[in-house]
């Protein structure tokens, strides 16, 4: 187990959270592959933190704080979402549509 | 192969595997339960690194804060509405960039390889006393950012008003 | 156990917060007919930390952890151009928000939060706590925007937000983490002493770099980053949007200035050249989109993208002068001229509930001050004599053709002139066209004060730069010394 | 008068200035007033203008009346003015032709004070642009001097009707706007490149024009000094922005525009091309006067076809700027000399021809020249005076223009005979178009729809009077003014030759 599993791994995370943010329209969805892209930076953080910092922790605390913001976006963009859906009644972003992309 | 690369080898799948049930379900409900699932198999990868508080960190505000906006989404919504998914029709040109963001970070990790150290534990009094002097301006602030987020989601999905 | 560091450094972050927090709980026990005071309270305390600031913090060479948060001349620069703005747009809202919103204390409390994210961006020196005050600050913008509960162009606008703002910031993260995998640090002059120490540049590291780039490309809208603008400024309450083209985008400049001057200086052979072409693409596609547009606030939204490209200019040619050319064009343009713009554009809508170019004719009749005023604004941004734009468009072009980039200083003037033509079409409404609707409109004493606050810093700006050129030179000396 | 001489060009720019702000706070319901404010600040800078060029008079050449501040140290930008014996001359047809057009307008009723304002900050920026020896407020006069053209003819100009299509005034305004800035925008490119190669000290011409510049550089970049600016000049074939812009153009606008803006673009090229850049001057001179040869066939040509009145006016001041562009181009004294007495002369008369134009346009309405006959028969005074500008347009000698063109031909056929033919050729078509025009519209029968019409009105004849003065007082006694641009232009000339 080296530090090349765990950036491969990530960068594969990576590229399916930014797949899934390209391909879906369902904003709920395009969420989902945010926190996605948002892990694969927490797994190069912990893991370039534990195989190459000699202080060890700096890796560490980035990730905490990659975490707790990105929970709290989670809970501030599914209130956006929810408010959109009761006054439109969808969440596909593409029917969103009152100004153009 | 040592039991330890096994076990990074489950996680991995399990983590990729959800990741991509997570970008290809066409039922949200499905697709937060992948997440679920990805996010825990994620900790997991943590504890191989040696870095249990983080996995504890993980599963706990993370993957609670997904389950909330799990019962959110079905409390508040009829999840037969919620759950009609369909893809944009650049589907094709999403994977050429996704592939290519791939091969990019995959042959750039490959031409990166410095001398590792030791995996060791971190004691999470060494990383509480670091995150409260240390990084005690972006702690704060970080608490800000989570203040924000509280009073934006209440005054935005607050029922009322002219509806 | 080292001494406790100094926190009485943070005290303008502080007295924000606190006032933020006051006026958020002033909102539950005041009666509702009274929340105008909210805002002048707002005001009020953004002026008052601002004096103090200035007289207590001028010429303070200080930080805390090691340039974690520094206290110097560029922060404090950018500390009061962000109170200043604060103050100024919570003014030029209270009409509005006694007319459209529900949650005046939220409004307000949720700015004074994002200047508190501003002032941290601007004064940090390490990643991690800039990433986390861009965050504070993204957060607010995106309650900000979808604020306005009914309106369902602010919810798709505040949606697009999020998204895109949270996708970009992942982007950020991901070459943030990268960095730090091959540097091993995160603060800025670590950084630099880093990369000096490197003979090459790796590729994982200029994976890293430009994804940072990105990240922050998305966030001040440089094309190819830009698509969300024009959508988000249009949708937005008009005040807020008049917040995101100004004081977001100062915020972003603060930071991405700091970070390339202090921290990827030794590599700036790697990301020169991208910035330029950035700068390049920026300001064309912006001018060219703008011609098209038929809302105004989606021709500001255009017309700023242009304007970043002229502003990343100043990046890629990183000098001291390069960055005076910057600093000085964001405060002639960005800061004092498109807030101008806005007011006329909220004092109007306030009125007449509309924000189309053809509802701005006649307006030379209806209103003469806000036609005047909008013209001056408009001149200014195509870069006109008299007005703020000429001169600090002359010295920033001046600037990065002394760093040997003189066909890139062309390419903004040609751009210069094609913007010239699209203000021309707004000036044209208001004075040629004639009104459908010939009422005289009647403009509030708090925003024509605003305005004629504004459009004479812009004419002093334009004829006597030289107190806010000592100012720039003293701030930039900061991060670059001479 | 010493403190008035120590401060004297900045107070010639400050006049028109302070009289625009003045206005700005003028209450707009009391147009009378504001007509004469008007009035009386055009008459103070006339008196100024006046004032100037007597005091240069007794001077021995060179920059006089010196000033010079401390602006913005950083890029080395000063304010810092001076005259010699090449502006003056202009300065006082900025003078002469301001007052002029302030009295034409006495008609304007449609928002008065916003239109003398915007005419007092073109003013401003054309006598900026003269005075100033620093070319940071050089541009900035210079591109003042576009700002208000936009307003000036969108609001208060007229559109042509030819019949299968309109010309609108909004088009004419739009394209006038965007054919000098996109001008300006070539002479901004070589200003900063100009400053960074000489060492980024300073933008004063003064220092500059001792970096002595690589001949690569200034072949390089003269032909942007001298195609920015000759777009101003109405260089062929950036000219077509001329006729439309003045036709459209209020009568007060297309005066001071083709009287006096037009000569900043010559100006330009002469102060900032040829002294900057001698070498590039001197190879691509050759360029120009071919430009400006065609200009002044062309633009004859042109202004032969035309029906409407204004543009045939308005085509011959691209020919007659033709004149300015050979003379300057053949790099000899007389030339230039000429070219200078032209840029004069030509100012006075297209002011007076445009005002001409206006005075008959307000009384018939119609520009169609098929259609005006025999006005002379009503409008004496009108018609005279048009003879008088019509015979300097044509060179009759006793008129001004005679005394700069032949200095133009002897210039040119020392240096490019061929050329000097097709100048003269250039002369004898606009002698054709002139007088035919003069004996249809006011010598022939008189037409029955202008029985009834009137005169020009008192304060229209004296304003154009002190026109037909000075064409009639230059052409009779032009060594006044040849005196002072001789020395000069030897100078100038003494430098480019050593280059």
């Amino acid at each position: 187990m080296s530090l090349l599993h765990f950036q491969v791994l990530s960068a594969a995370l990576f590229s399916v959270g930014l797949y899934g943010v390209l391909a879906r329209r369902n904003a709920v969805l395009i969420l989902f592959s945010i926190e996605l892209m948002l892990n694969a930076v927490n797994v190069n953080l912990v893991a370039f933190g534990a195989f190459l910092d000699p202080g060890r922790i700096m890796g560490q605390v980035l990730a905490i704080f990659v975490i707790i913001v990105a929970a709290a976006e989670v809970g501030l963009a599914l209130a956006i979402i929810l408010r959109v859906y009761r006054n439109r009644g969808t969440v596909n972003v593409d029917e969103i549509d009152l100004m153009k992309w | 192969m040592s039991p330890t690369l096994a076990v990074f080898y489950l996680l991995a799948a399990i983590t990729l595997g959800s990741a991509v049930a997570v970008v290809s379900s066409r039922n949200v409900v499905y697709a937060v339960l992948a997440l679920l699932l990805s996010l825990v198999a994620v900790a997991g990868l943590f504890i191989l690194l040696l870095a249990e508080f983080l996995a504890l960190v993980q599963v706990l505000i993370y993957a609670g804060a997904i389950i909330i906006v799990l019962l959110f989404a079905l409390m508040l919504t009829r999840v037969e509405e919620f759950a009609r998914v369909r893809d944009n029709p650049q589907r094709p040109i999403a994977l050429v960039v996704a592939g290519a963001v791939l091969g990019i970070l995959i042959a750039a990790f490959l031409r990166f390889s410095p001398a590792t150290q030791e995996l060791k534990h971190v004691g999470v009094t060494a990383l509480g006393s670091e995150l409260f002097t240390r990084w005690a301006i972006p702690f704060e602030v970080a608490s800000l950012v989570l203040l924000v987020a509280l009073i934006g989601a209440i005054v935005i999905a607050r029922a009322g008003g002219r509806e | 156990m080292q001494a406790l560091p100094n926190y009485a450094l943070l005290w303008p972050e502080l007295l924000v917060t606190a006032l933020a927090l006051l006026v958020l709980a002033l909102d539950f026990l005041v009666p509702k007919l009274r929340k105008r005071a909210l805002g002048y309270l707002s005001a009020a305390g953004l002026a008052a930390v601002l004096a103090l600031s200035l007289a207590f913090l001028w010429g303070r060479q200080e930080s805390l952890y090691e340039g974690l948060f520094l206290v110097d001349n560029f922060s404090l620069f950018f500390k009061a151009l962000f109170l200043i703005v604060g103050t100024f747009v919570i003014l030029m809202s209270v009409d509005y928000v006694d007319q459209h919103l529900e949650h005046p204390g939220e409004f307000y409390g949720i700015i004074l939060f994002s200047v508190v994210g501003m002032m941290v961006m601007a004064a940090t020196g390490e990643l991690l706590t800039a990433y986390i005050a861009l965050e504070l600050l993204s957060f607010s913008l995106y309650v900000l925007v979808a604020i306005a509960r009914d309106n369902p162009k602010s919810n798709e606008a505040g949606l697009k937000y999020v998204l895109l703002g949270a996708f970009s910031t992942a982007l950020l993260l991901y070459g943030i983490s990268l960095l730090y995998g091959v540097l091993g640090v995160t603060r800025f002059e670590d950084i630099s002493s880093k990369l000096q120490a490197m003979d090459s540049i790796n590729p994982t590291l200029l994976v890293g770099l430009t994804l940072i780039i990105a990240g922050l490309g998305f966030k001040v809208a440089a094309v190819p980053f830009h698509m969300w603008a024009p959508d988000i400024y249009e949708g937005a309450p008009t005040p807020v949007t008049a917040y995101l083209s100004v004081a977001s985008k100062a915020a972003a400049f603060a930071l991405v200035l700091r970070f390339f001057a202090v921290a990827l200086a030794p590599a700036v052979d790697q990301w020169a050249f991208l910035l330029v072409v950035l700068a390049a693409v920026t300001m064309t596609v912006g001018n060219l989109v703008a011609i098209a547009q038929r809302n105004i606030k989606r021709l500001i939204a255009y017309s700023s993208i242009a304007h970043v490209g002229y502003l990343l200019m100043g990046v890629a040619a990183l000098s001291a002068l390069g960055s005076n050319g910057l600093l000085f064009h964001l405060v002639g343009y960005a800061v004092t001229t498109n807030l101008a713009a806005f007011v006329v554009i909220i004092a109007f809508f306030n009125r007449t509930g509309k924000e189309e170019i053809s509802d701005f004719a006649g307006l030379a009749d209806r209103a003469p001050f806000l036609a005047m005023a909008l013209s001056a604004a408009l001149f200014s941004l195509a870069g006109l004599p008299f007005f703020a734009g000429f001169t600090t468009k002359f010295y920033l072009f001046t600037a990065v053709a002394r760093e040997g980039y003189l066909w890139l200083v062309g390419i903004a003037m040609v751009n210069s002139l094609i913007s010239l033509y699209y203000y021309l079409m707004v000036i044209r409404q208001m004075y040629i066209e004639p009104a459908s609707d010939a009422s005289r409109l009647r403009v509030p004493a708090l925003l024509s004060g605003l305005l004629a606050v504004l459009v004479l810093l812009i004419i002093l700006i334009g004829i006597y730069p030289s107190p806010l050129l000592r100012a720039i030179e003293a701030a930039t000396r900061a991060i670059i010394p001479a | 008068m010493s403190l008035l001489d120590n401060h004297l060009l900045t107070l010639i720019v400050a006049v028109p200035f302070g009289g625009a702000l003045a206005l700005i706070f003028f209450p707009s319901d009391r147009p009378r007033a504001i007509h004469y404010f008007a009035r009386a600040v055009g008459l103070l800078t006339l008196l100024l203008s006046v004032y100037t060029f007597a005091t240069y008079w007794s001077k021995d050449g060179g920059f006089q009346f010196r000033e010079s501040y401390p602006w913005l140290e950083g890029l080395g930008i000063g304010w810092k003015v001076a005259v010699d014996g090449i502006t003056v001359p202009l300065i006082l047809l900025t003078g002469v032709v301001l007052p002029a057009g302030i009295f034409m307008s006495w008609n304007v009723k449609h928002r008065p004070k916003d239109f003398f304002v915007l005419l007092m900050l073109l003013v401003t920026g054309v006598l900026g642009v003269f005075v100033s020896l620093d070319l940071f407020f050089l541009f900035f006069f210079y591109e003042l001097a576009v700002l208000p053209m936009y307003l000036l003819i969108g609001v208060w100009g007229s559109s042509s009707d030819f019949g299968t299509f309109i010309r609108t005034k909004e088009y004419g305004a739009m394209k006038l706007v965007l054919y000098l800035v996109a001008g300006s925008v070539l002479v901004w490119v070589a200003l900063v490149a100009m400053w960074v190669e000489a060492g980024m000290v300073s933008f004063d011409l003064e220092v500059l024009e001792k970096a002595s510049f690589s001949p690569g550089f200034q072949r390089l970049f003269f032909p942007l000094v001298m195609v920015g600016f000759g777009v101003l000049a109405g260089l062929w074939p950036f000219h077509t922005w001329s006729p439309d812009g003045h036709v459209a153009a209020p009568t007060a606008v297309s005066m001071l525009h083709a009287g006096v803006l037009m000569k900043l673009g010559a100006y330009g090229i002469l102060r900032v091309g040829m002294v900057l850049l001698p070498q590039g001057a001197q190879d691509w001179m050759p360029v120009l006067i071919v430009f400006g040869t065609i200009n002044v066939v062309y633009g004859a040509i042109s202004a032969m076809g035309q029906r409407d009145l204004k543009y045939v006016v308005g085509y011959s001041s691209v020919s007659h700027m033709g004149y300015v562009l050979m003379g300057l181009a053949t790099l000899e004294p007389l030339g230039v000399s000429g070219a200078v007495l032209q840029m004069f002369s030509h100012g006075i008369m297209t002011a007076l021809f445009f005002a001409l134009v206006g005075v008959i346009y307000d009384r018939t309405h119609v520009r169609d020249i098929t259609v005006l006959e025999g006005l002379s028969k009503r409008m004496g005074v009108t018609g005279a005076f048009f003879v008088v500008a019509g015979l300097t347009s044509l060179g009759l000698p006793g008129l001004s223009g005679f005394v700069a063109e032949i200095l133009v031909f002897i210039g040119t056929f020392r240096t490019y005979p061929l050329l000097g033919v097709l100048g003269v050729i250039g002369a004898a078509i606009t002698a054709v178009y002139i007088l035919r025009l003069m004996a249809k519209v006011f010598f022939g029968p008189l037409g029955d729809r202008w029985k009834g019409l009137p005169d020009a009105a008192r304060i229209e004849t004296g304003a154009m009077a002190v026109l037909v003065f000075f064409l009639v007082l230059v052409g009779l006694m032009p060594w006044p003014l040849l005196r002072l641009i001789d020395v000069d232009v030897a100078t100038l000339l003494q430098r480019i030759a050593g280059a």
